[in-house]
């Protein structure tokens, strides 16, 4: 199949383009979760992840005919949701404690 | 959008038609909020520049481009200038997706008379709609007035609780239509009132097959869900002006303020336009399908449009997309004059009595009506 | 009477009598009367069961052997060892021994225990004794051989060390049993390498295959050795003998049947009941006939200066078993079997005699205070009379008979030489002379009893087992008399005939005349030395004194029991507690400890450092999540 | 023409969706950091479009965009956080140690992304000494074969068979139905347990939301008794 | 594919060109003043009102927010129900029975969202 596209098999996007993309934001998402201290930022960076996976997941469902990609993305979807609403009820509890939503004061939560 | 660069244009050109069209119906509009409420309230409203006041929108237009360009010191810069943008955008895209007539075809192209086309085009509405939440925080939050952002958070809080209203009212008429896309939910409403029963056809001679007479409980729902989505009088608290100044667009000036009324009334005409389509056969005659009005322009177009030289089916498709169109204004019309008359009739909420409604009125009656269409669609084996 | 109920009865009984006297009785309740008659009943009846199955293999349509099989005790791959009792042509004279003079020991011992404490201790653990013996020489296979090796040995160390209060005694008991595990150890080695080599450890067995003569030092010499060594330990030769004099601290009649009679027998009788595997190893044989003589003239060296009346006799008994594995070593099996009964008939019968000596002289045991007692102690004296003339070797006697046939076989069979004959001869002269010593210091010359002593006799109870035991060292040489006189008054040699199925001897050839020499010799020089002691002893004491000066050294050397003990204490015992200290100062608490330590602070530092990661800052959580996650990629795709 | 619309809206969009997402993790104001993230969900809203998931497409912007974004926002809003001192950690071992480990990371997702086609991009040299990297074993059909317009008709359908138990229905079904159709017939035949969990999942979010809601300090806190 | 949603995209992009437009025709046609002071502040309907520090802005809109998210996942769940219900009708009850426990549980979170008056605006 190669040879015969010639040069341009490299633009006409087929999934590795989808995945390269995804492993990016997924990469984008680690780093704001490690490096950024705001506790929201960190959140939000967790959510960037979920959707980069998110993204994978619809790429195999095209391109390896099977619906049970999407079915996962809605899964992802709820849990990664339902996630944000707790994380963000905690990280409002966390604020009025302490005025401040940095991710240090999560320390106190430690057993 | 086509292959070739020709039809690429004619697109173009066609949606940008259509938005400047809607955007022109906004000052219309708003001089119909002016006119109608002093008709029904005895009063005269603006009748100096232009009959019956009809300047009064341009000049109103114009007016604010000359307004001076004012940022207030602790306003967020960047923020500030693409609120109303954001207002504004959604506002427009939700108009995309709605059926305005039958497709042209003429010359061997046919043409469709809706900027897009989509397979999912209702829940692409509410997505886009659920998008407009953001204009109204960001001008609250960038205008820097604790005030702006009261009314931002009042008014976004509101949207948001009614947005689940409205997107459980809607699962019923999904259930009937068992389909997202408006087009082919008209062609679902053509003809008259039929459906099975137990198996059986059933059919209503004296009512058309419009999809308020199988789901009015969601109708009214809909209805409500929608004056609130777009903060339309009996719930627009948050501009109230009582308390609120101006709510979160106190403190913009000029065409950004404009913008952001264009945003809200967008917005109604796409709602008006959504009802028209969901619940009432949108741009379909009552009783008669689009190819019994080609039938019946094909017989006597030609004395119309005679003239054209084009060969007789084109005519006739010219035509009824005319005729269809007009069927379309005309029912949206309606809707914004109601729009409009509510405003004028009811007073505002108070704010718990406005989310009471939302969460413990509303959700709860469209699940009522989910159970409801459920079980008759399951015991009595009503399909469409 | 079924064979195996005859069997059981006489294994059991002394069983039963232990447990009677071990458990029913309480043990500080003097009624010695009461226990001793009791572990007597018991001994008696074991020997009349022993006595009829001797009789059943007498007559001449007997069967060879009479087994009895109780229960399989152990079945492992291919080791089987089952609890069975053989009593073949062997094994019919020894429990006839060991029963026989056993009961005379437990008749004797109720009048010797009559003043002790604990009479009904002492007999549990003599009936003991007696049960474990007979296991011992019943045995079908050599595990239970070795069961009741082991238990004698056990028996021996609670008897010796009896009266434990005396530490001295305690610690004789202690260095018995120490010595004795050590010979165990070897006899141990000897019967894995028998297995391994054979597969089996049954005699019946091991006696069917055929041993092809083994020159070299092949595996078969080895396991023979080891043997030995169990035998040398449990019947004090040479190396190990040490623990047999110092054993004489446990009460008089337990020295006479252990430590004279039935248990450093075992080590002789184990060798002629393999005696087929040791004429395969001609080394080992050679070996064994060596440490035999040497040991003989050895011991008998050391008995002729020592003053304590029992300490003379322990060595005369270390010098006895030397003759009897003399005599297995050079192949004269049934010589050495020979000499083994009658060595048990006289022995025992002079401990005896000596044990109613210090009971008569109430517990005065050096001989240096006795003297003249022929006239206050007849019988006893008359009884050790018969038990000194046979021990010289005097002719018509049993220890004549026994000891000449050891000798003519050393100098007759192919395996003996004639240096072994000399040894032996020079030993027969020593014993002679040493014995005579003891003859004339206790019962001629003048009394040189203090006066508050008065000697008495000792009772019948004791007297009658002393005259039993003379009659046997008179009649019991007359069993097998030897070819050379035998058919002169035509007795035919009913110890050769009667051994002669289970035991091959290797043969001895030589001429009637040189056995009547070699005969004669032994005879005319036990007869000058006893006649030199006598001599000495008893007329001219003061010669004692100048010959004492002129060879002091030399008297010295020889009285200390040429420091064999502290020899031992010196190479063996002190290094050994020295390196066991050492091992404890240094590799215990420097290696060991040390290295306990250490491992407890590296996993308590490895924890300290750990519980750092875990201080609740959540992004360091994710960088240690994002650091699995990137280990876990890469080996995946690397793989 | 070699590059199809799809493909200009690939390369344009990602380059967007990359951009602003490195922005939200590097600016310092966090509701534009959180504006920028409701972009990029849209960005991907248009993706999974492209990728012929028409419902997940609105779900994803209904859901991430319309409704999770909006929260963050508020809650920022809320929180009244103009300017971040020092968003990002300062200059130490460990964020060097924490950038390394997501540049492997990123390196390793990357290349095994391109790697799975098996062609490499050619970026990664394939090398053809050892056996060639079998089809990838994630997917069944050949990847580079042209994506064909309807999905895979027979896969589907014995899903629906198996539902029905009868084969015509299965064949009859699967023509008429759209893609999102057929996306909720295969969720509710082989994913129903799952569905029912999530509703689970769902209300011990809301418990938990309102628990937390009223815990000390919040504004719906409840004084004991009342 | 991209044909139905190219319009869309193109749309914005008229939309944005066209409020860029305005608002630049007013930056440029507007008339140029100094703000004075006053026109800077907030406007508080003409009263000049002192600026205090920290707002406190009342935290319960979040709340609504969070149900918001959990509810409209449960509206995502039902349309795809929707428009296969009356379908798998024809095979049975099984269909029915699935959303009525999904819905069951979820109009208990509602309920007890009412019952914990969470919703409450004092």
């Amino acid at each position: 199949m190669q040879d015969q596209k010639g040069a341009h098999t490299m633009l006409h996007v087929g999934l590795n383009h989808y995945l390269v993309l995804s492993g990016v934001l997924f990469s984008i998402g680690v780093l704001g979760v490690l490096l950024r201290k705001n506790a929201l930022i960190i959140l939000m960076s967790i959510e960037l992840m979920l959707n980069a996976v998110n993204l994978s997941f619809v790429a195999f469902s095209k391109y390896a005919q099977n619906m049970d990609g999407q079915i996962m993305v809605f899964f992802v979807m709820t849990i990664a949701a339902a996630e944000a609403a707790v994380g963000l009820a905690i990280a409002v509890a966390v604020f009025k404690r302490f005025k401040e939503v940095n991710i240090a004061h999560f320390e106190n939560l430690k057993g | 959008m086509g292959t070739t660069w020709l039809e690429i244009i004619i697109n173009t050109v066609k949606i940008a038609a259509i938005f400047v069209i809607v955007v022109s119906t906004v000052p219309l509009l708003v001089w119909v909020e002016r006119r109608g409420p002093a008709f029904m309230q005895n009063r005269l409203g603006p009748n100096r520049v232009g009959p019956l006041g009809l300047l009064q929108l341009a000049a109103d237009a114009i007016k604010f481009i000359f307004k001076e360009e004012f940022i207030p010191t602790k306003a967020e810069k960047i923020l500030y200038f693409m609120a109303p943008g954001l207002t504004l955008l959604p506002a427009a895209l939700t108009f995309a997706a709605i059926p305005l007539s039958t497709p042209i075809n003429i010359l061997g192209y046919t043409f469709k008379l809706q900027i897009a086309d989509l397979n999912i085009g209702l829940i692409y509405i509410f997505a886009v709609a659920s998008l407009g939440v953001y204009g109204i925080l960001a001008a609250g939050w960038s205008s820097g007035n604790k005030y702006a952002m009261l009314g931002a958070l009042r008014a976004s809080s509101q949207m948001i609780s009614y947005e689940i209203a409205m997107g459980l009212s809607v699962v019923g008429v999904l259930m009937m239509y068992q389909t997202f896309s408006l087009n082919q939910m008209i062609t679902e409403q053509f003809g008259y009132f039929s459906f099975l029963w137990q198996g059986s056809a059933v059919e209503l001679k004296f009512l058309p097959n419009w999809g308020v007479f199988f789901q009015p409980l969601a109708f009214i729902l809909f209805l409500t869900a929608t004056f609130a989505e777009t903060n339309r009088l009996p719930f627009d608290l948050p501009e109230g002006e009582a308390e609120l100044v101006a709510g979160f667009h106190t403190e913009y000036g000029g065409f950004k303020f404009n913008m952001f009324f264009m945003g809200e009334y967008g917005h109604m005409i796409t709602s008006a336009a959504l009802i028209t389509t969901l619940f009432f056969g949108g741009y379909a005659l009552p009783f008669i399908s689009p190819e019994q009005v080609r039938e019946f322009w094909i017989q006597n177009g030609h004395t119309l449009l005679g003239f054209t030289g084009l060969s007789m089916p084109d005519i006739a498709s010219v035509l009824t997309t005319i005729t269809h169109l007009v069927v379309f204004l005309a029912k949206t019309g309606f809707w914004l004059f109601f729009f409009i008359w509510v405003r004028w009739t009811l007073p505002r909420f108070r704010y718990d009595q406005l989310m009471d409604l939302g969460w413990k009125t509303l959700l709860p009656w469209s699940l009522v009506n989910l159970a409801l269409t459920t079980a008759l669609m399951y015991f009595a084996r009503i399909v469409k | 009477m079924t064979d195996k109920f005859l069997i059981a009865t006489m294994l059991l009984s002394p069983l039963i009598g232990f447990l009677i006297n071990g458990l029913l009785v309480n043990y500080n309740n003097k009624s010695y009367l009461r226990s001793g008659i009791v572990a007597t009943v018991a001994a008696a009846i074991s020997f009349l069961a022993a006595a009829t199955l001797f009789l059943k293999l007498l007559g001449v349509s007997a069967p060879e052997v009479v087994k009895a099989h109780f229960f399989e005790w152990i079945n492992v791959g291919q080791f089987k060892a089952n609890a069975a009792f053989v009593v073949d042509h062997i094994s019919g004279i020894m429990i006839l021994i060991i029963t026989g003079v056993g009961t005379l020991i437990h008749l004797y011992s109720i009048g010797y225990m009559s003043h002790d404490e604990k009479p009904a201790k002492y007999f549990s653990y003599l009936n003991l004794f007696l049960f474990n013996m007979l296991i011992l020489v019943l045995g079908d296979n050599l595990l239970l051989l070795f069961v009741g090796w082991e238990g004698v040995g056990l028996c021996s160390y609670l008897l010796i060390g009896f009266w434990f209060t005396d530490s001295e005694k305690a610690k004789a008991g202690m260095k018995a049993f120490v010595v004795n595990r050590i010979g165990d150890a070897g006899f141990i080695l000897g019967l894995f390498l028998i297995f391994i080599l054979f597969k089996t450890v049954e005699f019946e067995e091991l006696a069917k295959l055929t041993y092809a003569p083994e020159l070299g030092w092949g595996l078969l010499t080895f396991a023979t050795m080891f043997l030995f060594i169990g035998a040398t330990g449990k019947s004090a030769q040479i190396p190990l003998y040490v623990w047999l004099p110092d054993a004489m601290a446990g009460p008089t009649p337990v020295s006479a049947l252990i430590h004279a009679a039935t248990m450093v027998t075992a080590g002789v009788y184990m060798i002629v009941r393999l005696n087929f595997m040791f004429m395969a190893t001609p080394n080992t044989m050679m070996l064994i006939a060596t440490i035999g003589a040497l040991t003989a003239v050895f011991a008998a060296s050391i008995g002729l200066f020592q003053n304590d009346i029992k300490k003379i006799l322990a060595y005369s008994t270390v010098s006895q078993l030397g003759y009897m594995f003399l005599g297995v070593g050079v192949g004269a099996f049934k010589a050495g079997m020979f000499h083994l009964m009658t060595h048990a008939f006289f022995k025992a019968l002079m401990f005896l005699g000596a044990g109613s000596v210090i009971h008569g002289m109430h517990e005065e045991q050096d001989v240096r205070k006795m003297g003249g007692l022929s006239k206050k102690m007849p019988i006893t004296y008359l009884t050790f009379l018969f038990g000194w003339l046979a021990i010289i070797g005097t002719p018509l006697f049993s220890g004549f008979f026994s000891k000449d046939e050891i000798l003519w076989k050393t100098f007759a069979s192919p395996m003996g030489s004639k240096f072994l004959w000399f040894l032996g001869v020079l030993g027969a002269a020593l014993t002679a002379f040493y014995m005579t010593r003891l003859m004339a210091l206790t019962f001629w010359g003048k009394s040189r009893v203090d006066k508050s002593v008065h000697v008495h006799e000792s009772p019948i109870v004791m007297t009658l087992p002393l005259v039993i035991l003379a009659v046997l060292s008179l009649i019991g040489g007359w069993v097998g008399i030897p070819e050379v006189i035998g058919h002169i008054f035509s007795i035919p040699n009913g110890w050769e005939h009667w051994l002669s199925k289970q035991v091959v001897d290797a043969a001895a050839h030589g001429s009637h005349l040189e056995e009547w020499l070699t005969m004669a010799t032994s005879v005319i020089l036990a007869g000058c030395s006893a006649y030199c002691a006598y001599f000495i002893y008893t007329k001219k004491a003061d010669a004692l004194e100048k010959l004492k000066n002129q060879y002091g050294k030399i008297y010295n050397i020889i009285s200390n029991k040429y420091y064999i003990d502290e020899l031992y204490q010196k190479t063996i015992v002190v290094p050994l507690v020295l390196l066991s200290k050492w091992f404890w100062s240094f590799v215990d608490v420097k290696i060991v400890d040390r290295t306990t330590y250490l491992l407890a602070d590296i996993v308590r530092g490895a924890g300290s450092s750990l519980r750092l990661m875990v201080n609740g800052n959540v992004q360091q959580y994710a960088l240690y999540i994002v650091a699995g996650m990137v280990a876990v990629l890469v080996v995946i795709l690397t793989r | 023409m070699e590059l199809t619309a799809a493909d200009i809206l690939f390369y344009l969009f990602g380059f967007v969706s990359v951009v602003s997402a490195l922005m939200v993790v590097f600016v310092s104001n966090p509701i534009y950091s959180a504006l920028l993230l409701a972009v990029v969900m849209s960005i991907l809203g248009i993706f999974f479009f492209n990728l012929e998931a028409h419902f997940i497409a609105a779900a994803q912007v209904v859901v991430y965009a319309g409704a999770v974004m909006v929260l963050f926002v508020m809650v920022m809003m809320l929180f009244d956080l103009k300017r971040e001192k020092e968003e990002v950690a300062r200059f130490s071992i460990l964020t060097v140690l924490k950038i390394i480990s997501v540049g492997v990371v990123c390196g390793v997702l990357v290349g095994a992304g391109a790697m799975i086609t098996g062609d490499g991009m050619g970026f990664i040299k394939v090398s053809t000494t050892e056996a060639p990297p079998p089809p990838s074993m994630l997917l069944k059909s050949d990847i580079n074969a042209p994506t064909k317009q309807t999905t895979n008709p027979e896969e589907l359908k014995d899903e629906v068979v198996e539902i029905t138990q009868n084969p015509q229905a299965g064949v009859e079904i699967f023509t008429k139905y759209t893609d999102t159709q057929k996306l909720s017939l295969k969720l509710f035949s082989k994913y129903i347990f799952i569905f029912e969990l999530l509703s689970v999942l769902l209300l011990v979010a809301i418990v938990g939301a309102v628990a937390l809601a009223r815990s000390k300090g919040g504004t719906h806190h409840v004084t004991r008794g009342s | 594919m991209s044909e139905q949603l190219v319009p869309v995209l193109v749309l914005t992009a008229v939309v944005i060109v066209f409020a860029a437009a305005m608002i630049g025709l007013t930056f440029l046609a507007g008339p140029k003043r100094k703000p004075t002071p006053e026109k800077q502040l907030p406007y508080e309907c003409g009263i000049v009102g002192k600026e205090h520090e920290t707002t406190r802005f009342p935290v319960k809109f979040y709340l609504t927010a969070i149900l918001f998210i959990l509810f409209d996942i449960e509206v995502i769940f039902l349309y795809p129900w929707a428009l296969v219900y009356g379908d798998l009708l024809k095979f049975g009850p099984f269909i029915l029975v699935e959303i009525i426990v999904f819905m069951l549980v979820l109009t208990f979170g509602l309920f007890y969202v009412w019952k914990a008056r969470a919703l409450e605006w004092d």
